[in-house]
């Protein structure tokens, strides 16, 4: 069997030698970009989660002590009502101490002590979740509770809901853009590599080669090439992510959801890689044999 | 496929054959000009003509580089100009052709050069290293099997160029200026492998401006002059 | 004069002609790798300014009728020591309206009307920003008011301050990753040219040019390649920010700071691709040099 | 500097000086041995020798592509062996060089490549328009002026090179193998413009395997066989 290694100058001083270099760099770039659109995915599923399936009613403190049995009721009328939708997952009356923790921000850590009379929280968790859920579930409180308060919490995290949302398309465009360049790189390299090697192919085709012979292996020595470079991209992009989530350990706690990137991401990273050599291989194909047809 | 002796051509069909055949470059003048030619398998030519007459360019028509404008060029009795493309690799195979610039590939060691048509045929590598070594010995190339062409002298190269033509026992073989670099005794040794090759059955054409070489042999000469081939004895 | 555009094969399938598309990419992604750079700085400075300038002071409300002028005095006692400080720009009193809109999220739009005793808010502006500074007016307070609360809101903002430090510094990285493989870009394709050229220079130099007259060729057409790249990958990048902008333009509000871009940094962008040019200009002209010296 | 009448270059100093020039490449044999030459600035000589024996190499110190192992070269009286870098391309200048591979830019016409030289040299381009089409049309090769050299004949080729080498009228010439890919008529053309070169003063030397060429001149010989030089009138 002929030697593969010999056959053809690919790299040295040649175009291809590019190839590694280019698919490296867009790999590298790619899985940035790849990994940042998995990072906001999965924040703005994680705060969807902890909201869109979430909702707090809460229902006002009478002022005196008599009410306290009637707030009591209220609750009870409240928690009723919820189970009675068929759409309530779990309900959870906050203790005074979990009020507490949430208030306290606002109005100081020793507001417990105070004899403010606070209102009560009840935490709902919703099988569905779908935006007229909470306005039936509104509606069903309402008419138990009128003065109880319905929050879906949309209102506090809406805006950065919608900002993280931009980040995320700004990660797939460079996304794209990088998946774009590196097919336009790898065609040119292709193209490059061929005119430089012209003449070696046409002493191949003289001597009475067939076209898919020269053609597979132009492929096979860009498929290594572009693949060396894949890997290099990889490794590179993987050693940069694991950086930036060490970096990241000190910031992922209290109100931002857990933005580690899962397992399945992890394992999707060496796909970018192997679908550009792939691609450069089958650029690298069809452009042999469509340059040797115009041979007689 | 092996390198021993080939089987013989058909001896009905001739090795090269050019009914009416005429070529242009894009819209330029006709260079050649309605040729006829029938060579029959065991001939031995040369072809000469003044600078730029067309002789490297009728010789690329041979060597299936391009088909003419007009006209039909036949080898070993195959219409080339009609044929399929995917059966001119088997004809190329039976052609051996030394080009005037040598085309030698630069990446490869002058064995692996000569190598190359015997590894395209897929003949075992055992066989190969004997076969090359033997005939770079015969070249005189012996002591530059590892070197590569670019640190060659000019009569190297054409050399190496004339050993890859001839490897693989080619049935037409096409030289383009062969002696232009050599010196006259490495130039009679070359010839010397040609006549050789010739009685083993080769159709073999021979382009030069070397009167002197022409005149020492008396084989047959085809002359092209204006576009024009004319059949000497 | 020596006609330049026919001087040498620079441009068609030569390894040259990658140059503008590499630089092109580069310079885009580098654009958008510098811009996230300024967009996360300018967050980060809109919160800085919103925050650190500012803190809250609570004064717990009493919980019967007549301590009322109790918490008036307390007030007064505050806000007398907030300005002897010298280093509170202003203070502001938050009135009960605001005090509602504030905490209607937690409490209900209807609190106001409640008998809930709310505490007193008390927006202060600091002249200075050092963080001994909230030390020092804590202290102050504590003297003449020992249960109000000083909030410096580092509290509620830390984690996204953290997270976005996270972003500015990932985005700073890209941008280096950026630079630096254009670099290695333009060093390996002028080199790899200069490979293909070697023939051709080898010809200038025996026809007795001078060194200088090779490179100086070389030089020009590297920059005007690299150049032709930049204005592309400039072009692209500032239309690509001119979206991602008209896309935030729906985030910008709210809580969030002001992240439009500043004139300055529109007026540096222009830079990165001439940084590019010149430097494959540079790259190209040391190299042809160095390659001439290796010959006689 | 202009195309009229050169200065003639100063009679005391030989054009070619070879002391005790001895050459190898890397860690090789050596493939010239203890040469000692010396060639008036008028002087027409053949080189000849076997393929392989080094007649290219021997050029190639005289056209300044590298320095000799051993020994020192001088052109005009300047020991180019140890000349300062800068002061290399004023000595290439008087120099025209004839590769045995042409060496021609194939990006470049034919006229660009003959007025390539002139260009360097920072000549008017109506003086080169004027210089370049003469000597064309004296190589025949008025028609092909605008040609890339990728379609010219192998001929036509060397004589491109050959015009290239000798427009700026250089004080020494070197031509190797000036005449292995063109017939004898042309080949006569071109000895001509040699001796009429010769005889405005310039220096020339022909390496050549062609012994009937070297035998219808009668000028001396220089003979490399072993890596040595011997001269022969
Ligand atoms: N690819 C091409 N395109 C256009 N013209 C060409 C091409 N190849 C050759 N020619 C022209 O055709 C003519 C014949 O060229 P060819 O190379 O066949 O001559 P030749 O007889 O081999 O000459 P030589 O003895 O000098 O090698 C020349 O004028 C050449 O310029
Ligand atoms: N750059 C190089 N590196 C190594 N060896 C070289 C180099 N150039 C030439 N040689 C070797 O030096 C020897 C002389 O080569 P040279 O080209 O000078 O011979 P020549 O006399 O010109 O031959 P020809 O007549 O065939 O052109 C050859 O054996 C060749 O292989
Ligand atoms: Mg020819
Ligand atoms: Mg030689």
């Amino acid at each position: 069997m002929i030697d593969l290694r010999s056959e053809l100058p690919l790299g040295g001083d040649s175009a291809t030698a590019y190839i590694p270099w280019l698919v490296a760099i867009m790999v590298f770039l790619g899985t940035l970009a790849v990994s940042g659109v998995n990072t906001f995915d999965s924040i703005l599923q994680g705060w969807s989660r902890s909201m869109t399936g979430t909702l707090t009613v809460q229902i006002p403190s009478a002022a005196s002590e008599t009410s306290l049995s009637e707030t009591t009721a209220q609750i009870e009328r409240v928690v009723r009502a919820l189970n009675a939708t068929q759409i309530v997952d779990s309900v959870t009356v906050l203790s005074k101490s979990e009020l507490n923790n949430l208030l306290a921000p606002w109005l100081g850590d020793d507001i417990g002590d105070s004899d403010i009379p606070l209102p009560t929280l009840i935490d709902v968790t919703l099988t569905d979740e779908a935006p007229q859920t909470v306005e039936k579930l509104r509606t069903a409180i309402a008419e138990v509770v009128p003065n109880a308060v319905v929050d879906d919490h949309r209102r506090w995290f809406g805006h950065l809901i919608e900002l993280t949302e931009g980040f995320r398309l700004l990660a797939l465009c460079v996304a794209c853009v990088v998946a774009i360049a590196l097919a336009l790189t790898v065609v040119y390299a292709t193209r490059a590599s061929l005119a430089e090697f012209k003449d070696i192919i046409a002493v191949f085709h003289f001597i009475g080669a067939q076209d898919m012979y020269v053609a597979t292996q132009f492929a096979k020595r860009t498929f290594l090439a572009a693949f060396k470079g894949s890997i290099g991209g990889f490794a590179s992009g993987t050693v940069t992510l694991l950086l930036i989530r060490w970096l990241a350990q000190n910031v992922e706690s209290g109100f931002l959801p857990d933005v580690s990137l899962g397992l399945s991401f992890w394992l999707t990273l060496p796909f970018i890689g192997i679908l550009a050599a792939l691609l450069a291989m089958v650029t690298a194909y069809i452009t042999v044999l469509g340059t040797l047809r115009t041979m007689m | 496929m092996t390198l021993s002796r080939k089987e013989k051509p058909d001896e009905e069909a001739p090795a090269v054959q050019l009914d009416s055949v005429a070529l242009r470059y894009e819209q330029g003048p006709f260079i050649l000009k309605d040729l006829n030619l029938v060579l029959p398998a065991d001939s031995i030519r040369f072809l000469t003509g003044p600078s730029g007459a067309g002789k490297t360019s009728l010789l690329s028509l041979l060597y299936l580089a391009q088909r003419p404008s007009l006209g039909a060029v036949k080898l070993f009795g195959t219409d080339v100009t009609a044929a399929n493309r995917g059966r001119l690799p088997a004809i190329r195979r039976k052609l051996g052709v030394i080009f005037q610039d040598f085309r030698l590939l630069d990446h490869l060691s002058t064995f692996d050069n000569v190598a190359l048509p015997l590894r395209i045929a897929g003949i075992a590598e055992t066989e190969i290293k004997e076969n090359v070594t033997e005939l770079l010995s015969w070249v005189g190339l012996e002591d530059l099997m590892e070197t590569r062409p670019a640190v060659l002298s000019g009569g190297q190269k054409q050399r190496v160029a004339i050993a890859r033509a001839v490897v693989n026992r080619p049935q037409l073989i096409l030289a383009d200026e062969p002696t232009g670099n050599v010196d006259d005794e490495i130039g009679m040794r070359l010839m010397q492998l040609f006549i050789e090759l010739n009685r083993l059955g080769a159709c073999i054409i021979i382009a030069t401006h070397n009167e002197h070489l022409v005149s020492r042999f008396d084989f047959p000469r085809l002359s092209l002059a204006d576009g024009c081939l004319e059949e000497q004895a």
